[in-house]
């Protein structure tokens, strides 16, 4: 896609990678890219190099450590972080968090929180989804009554990333239950995890990988400094927040990583010969690159303001991407996974957790079922 | 690169949508002519638009939307541009102008001997009723490039599948004496050049033929019931035409990527061109197939446009050498296709 | 699939194969082959050959001409047919209203009809659909009014094929509009197709040939001896026609004669070189190869009533390889257009023509997502 | 051929199912030796059942649909085999009772030379706790099979990515006297045996995991709401559990087409089970992946044991060298597959 690039943008993207590559350590892009579980100091080194270098909150605003880049320069950095296999700042933190207290907080709240969250000094997680909760976010019960200046939170919380590792959490409580529609009556707070009566219980995924968890709370008692924004008007944070997931949906900086490596390997000596020379790996091969710069180009024309032509209106670009970019980096885990089946022993082991934990991107963050759903209502009209 | 279009293609598509239109029926030659869209690549000092690459990607795509009946690849943008390239000032104005018909055809057949050329061709689109045609011939000087009188051939019209006008030639006649356009490297790079603009077209036609499938689609499904449901209540089918339309956006991106890269001069614009027409000719292929489908009985008669919507992807989706060539050539290659 | 044959079997199946070889002409079997149309000479002088030799009506009674095969001779019989790219007996007499006459007519009427319609002397076809009742037959509204002894008809049907070469019709009339039920009141009726009031409508179809059409009736007068069956109970009728109609539904055979002339045209010298020298035709070639042969096994459990083990239930079957049989019929087609695209001129035209209308294949007969609808409900319990 | 089940197969196959229930846990190792099914091709004058190619498959089918956490085709089928075609009694009687454990690995990777055999071994499927192994080594007499006690050898568990148990080894022993079970052409032919055996049951197993995969499907749908509708309302998350019971039974179909055809020694029998077992891989994958896509969220959770079926689908998809190789094996035979 280099020709689609101005000059300027060319020596941008050229820049970050540099930069990217000569100062994250080798050991960290390497257990990314053959998707090695990561341990939290893994995250906690990666963002605090990155947060020196101005690469952990580019998009927040300018004074709490922002760059005021363009969409494309945003996309180009996003791009090659993937592209280089650095573990990621913690989007907990900087994508969710971070923004809301940078425009909904008090004066107090952005002082105590946003540097250290920046760095990583705070880790947090988001408590949102709920049992009954999930794509239907707005029909959450977890209970948050009013005590004093405070609240006492009772309830469960599930598919919380990271819970185990987290220092404080972010969520949304039903602060009035009688309020005449789901939406009202929602609170935004924030926490200590080490609060007591706040219980954290591993859920085991297909990838043996602990990653997602459990919450419960049994009179969890938090102070009126929790509070963020105004009290019942949660979903308008929450609204805030989710819209803000949508940048760089696709992910196809990772398919790119993964293409990488799968030609790397691939040029190895194998167990079967040389992958490389496999017609029919090649085929495979080949069929993603093509898929891969479609979706790339449709991509940019979104991100230059050109997707009417391609996508009937802007706003459909984000269910498309996210839709084939998902298919994509499932496609390029499940390429690799065939890849390494012939060589076995812990590079499979690897490959297959990858493979199997990727089946997550078609199903969290609004299924492609639900996605489909919206295109068929909004850009077809059914 | 700038990504906003051209006051000169937005006109050149505006235009092309007038006479393609996405409904209703779609312009005679004489209309095109008249319109003055045959002078699409004809240079401008020569009378004509001057068009490039990208201007051709908006026309063959507006020509696919509206199921356009006139080959206007085959006998303007072609023609057009081989005529330009070869200084052929007074025919590329006849051919802006209207007022001459000329084909081009890009593939080996006919052979320059003794002074004579002859050959038999077929599935020569376009060259029904054309004054002129345009073809490459072997012979002892290697392949040259030739501008052809066919009033001296024997020309059989043999529409293609799919409708489009087409003939087949048998050839056996004296070489004119200024028959000769290009030879040697002059006649490959021209060869070259129009190669690129007719898999262009092709690639560009198909995205909007695509389209053209899922706006047919989606304006059916809401019509049709069955067992008291309209179509467009199940979902199932409304999760395969949301596929469809990703699919026909793929296809508009990649090749526009390609009319982008090859405008550029990009060093992969070669390969992004081939990667657009694999695209092209497996994504519309699998668009056509489910919109007949969604389409039920009704999809397989004539009675509605989808049923010509989906012969002219049948026959675009062979263009190239097809899809097995395709394949093959862009999993050989062996420097990465991702820049 | 030769070892899961008694020898018995296999002998039978040579036997038919030798005499459809050496009787049925070439010219017609490569018409047939190529998906070349067919004239309505050419579907006679099939027929009447095959009658001659008693392959035209094997599965009628054995006083009509029936053979008492076995269903897997029955099955090897027609997997022979089209393996050899026999122009079949005429469907809307063999399969459709011969053994409905045989089992419903009165004896004047299989006196009448049954053997010249074996012999193709008339040629039948099927008033079944209306514009409004294709998939939901029993929505039909076209009306048979008493007069008399007899009816009059008004109304129309469609997707009638071969109407154009038809001598008779039999089809679904609605005699009582005040009938309870929608499956009642309708009665099935025999008429010539010369009589006056039925107009004959080409429908254009995207493989550019007339197959089929609409009829209008307008003051049709039929007389007492139209009716087969008994008045109003004509669903009776319909529901065993339709039900023979479950043969063979799979149509493996078709695929294998494809399959056939692919290799054959693979091995010539094309345009680009010999096709099997081409590692993605081989490629996809190979893949439909393993899919005709898992289809096949299906069909040879469903027939040797070992069905239960893989469908759940026996009944599933049909369904199932009415789905996969469609799939591969049609994905042979499109190899066949690829195999021929860079050959162009007649031959392709003619796969084209093959392959546009073979589309068809998985829209007639309950498309396959009424198919899909039928398994969810009936063999998954959804 | 008779498509009937035997009255010895209908009995191994209840005896599995009851071992391997499709709900519920399945049988330890103890258990499953207890019940005898460690004798499953023990010849019978050796106490065993004397089971074949299609006693393999029914037992196999049900150790996948039951999802079995003891790798029977490892620890039973293949050495049960190559204990009786190397004429080892009395082990074969060790390992029917329960008594001995066995374990197999058909891919080379020990070396015998100076009397002493050696090698690095991974992912060796049963060989944690187990007595003996059975396996392959190459050296000056060419390739021999050798039956190796483990208790000389560093064995460290390191289980599959499914959970299935196995081990990486480590070995540089002498090589017992009595280590040789075949050489020469013995030795291959029993290798061969044991693949093919290897094969049929990989393929039998995904048949029965991909069956699980639907089941699972099948129960779940209907059990779980989202936006007020139960998930088996959304019809096309029913076509789509439909297309995955379709692909379950053609690898049902294929893989006991394979055990016939190798049953009755069919000419073609050898490439109906590479076809059969490329079916397993493709198909079974496909099963899994959409089988966890229709459970959402908690497709990816081990509460629900869709997510086990979906290791399980996956491991097995990874036998034989994988579909790239399968693929290419197939499509690069002259020979018809179809017969």
């Amino acid at each position: 896609m280099h020709h689609l690039l101005t000059d300027e943008d060319r020596r941008f993207r050229d820049e970050i990678a540099e930069t990217l590559r000569a100062e994250i350590p080798q050991t960290l892009r390497d257990k990314m890219r053959r998707d090695i579980e990561l341990e939290r100091e893994d995250f906690v080194e990666s963002q605090r190099i990155l947060n020196r270098l101005g690469l952990a909150v580019p998009h927040w605003p300018a004074e709490w450590g922002g760059r005021d880049w363009t969409p494309i320069q945003r996309h180009l950095y996003l791009e090659q972080m993937q592209v280089n296999a650095v573990p990621p700042p913690l989007p907990f933190n900087v994508d969710m968090v971070g923004p809301v207290l940078a425009r909904f907080g008090t004066d107090a709240q952005k002082e105590k929180f946003l540097k250290p969250t920046a760095n990583l000094d705070i880790w947090w997680c988001q408590g949102f989804s709920e049992p009954n909760a999930g794509s239907d976010l707005a029909s959450l019960v977890t209970r948050a009554e009013r005590r004093g200046d405070g609240w006492v939170l009772n309830g469960q919380k599930t598919w919380t990333s990271y819970a185990h590792h987290a220092d404080w959490m972010f969520g949304l409580f039903r602060t009035d239950p009688q309020a005449p529609k789901k939406q009202m009556g929602i609170s935004f707070l924030v926490f200590p995890m080490d609060t007591p009566g706040i219980e954290v219980r591993e859920i085991e995924t297909s990838d043996g990988r602990h990653e997602v968890n459990e919450v419960f709370f049994s009179d969890v008692e938090v102070g009126a400094d929790a509070l963020v924004g105004e009290e019942n008007r949660g979903w308008d944070v929450a609204k805030f927040l989710l819209g803000n997931e949508r940048h760089n949906i696709a992910g196809l900086g990772w398919v790119k990583m993964r293409l990488n490596l799968l030609r790397e390997l691939a040029e190895r000596d194998g167990p079967t010969g040389r992958l490389w020379d496999d017609p029919e790996f090649r085929r495979r091969f080949a069929q993603l690159e093509v898929d891969t710069r479609a979706v790339d180009m449709l991509q940019m024309l979104a991100l230059t303001g050109q997707a009417a032509g391609a996508f009937g209106a802007p706003d459909h670009a984000a269910s498309v991407l996210k839709i084939r970019g998902s298919e994509l980096q499932q496609a390029t885990t499940e390429l690799l996974l065939d890849a390494l089946g012939p060589v076995g022993g812990p590079e499979l082991a690897d490959a297959a957790a990858g493979y199997m934990s990727f089946r997550k991107l078609s199903i969290y963050g609004g299924s492609n079922e639900i996605q489909r759903e919206i295109l068929a209502k909004a850009a077809l009209g059914l | 690169m700038d990504f906003e279009i051209s006051e000169e293609d937005r006109m050149l598509a505006d235009l092309a949508e007038r006479l393609f239109p996405p409904q209703g029926t779609s312009a005679d030659a004489a209309t095109v002519a008249e319109a003055g869209l045959y002078a699409l690549t004809v240079p401008e000092d020569a009378g004509g638009f001057g068009g490039g690459l990208l201007s051709v990607w908006h026309v063959a795509r507006a020509a696919g939307r509206g199921l356009a009946g006139v080959p206007l690849t085959q006998t303007a943008i072609l023609p057009g541009a081989l005529l330009a390239a070869s200084g052929q000032d007074t025919l590329a104005q006849g051919l802006a102008a209207g007022e001459a018909r000329v084909a081009a055809c890009l593939d080996p057949g006919l052979t320059v001997a003794g002074g004579r050329v002859s050959g038999q061709l077929s599935d020569i689109v376009g060259a029904e009723g054309a004054d002129w045609l345009i073809a490459p011939a072997d012979g002892p000087e290697g392949r040259q490039l030739l501008l052809l009188p066919l009033g001296g051939a024997d020309v059989t019209p043999a529409p293609l599948f799919d409708g489009t006008p087409a003939a087949r030639i048998a050839m056996d006649m004296d070489l004119p004496g200024d028959a000769v356009l290009a030879g040697g490297n002059a006649a490959e790079d021209a060869l070259t050049l129009a190669r690129r603009l007719l898999w262009l077209a092709v690639a560009a036609e198909t995205a909007g033929a695509a389209e053209a499938a899922v706006a047919e689609t989606a304006a059916y499904l809401p019509d049709r019931k069955q067992f008291g449901q309209r179509l467009a209540d199940f979902q199932a089918l409304r999760h395969r035409l949301v596929d469809m339309m990703i699919a026909a956006q793929e296809i508009h991106a990649m090749s526009l990527h390609a009319a982008m890269a090859l405008g550029a001069g990009a060093v992969d614009a070669d390969v992004v061109l081939e990667a657009a027409l694999l695209k092209a000719a497996l994504a519309g292929r699998r668009v056509g197939q489910e919109a007949v489908q969604l389409h039920g009985g009704v999809g397989v008669t004539q009675e509605y446009r989808i049923s010509r919507v989906f012969q002219r992807l049948t026959r675009l989706g062979l263009a190239a050498g097809g899809v097995s060539g395709l394949t093959q050539r862009l999993a050989g290659r062996e420097a990465r296709l991702l820049g």
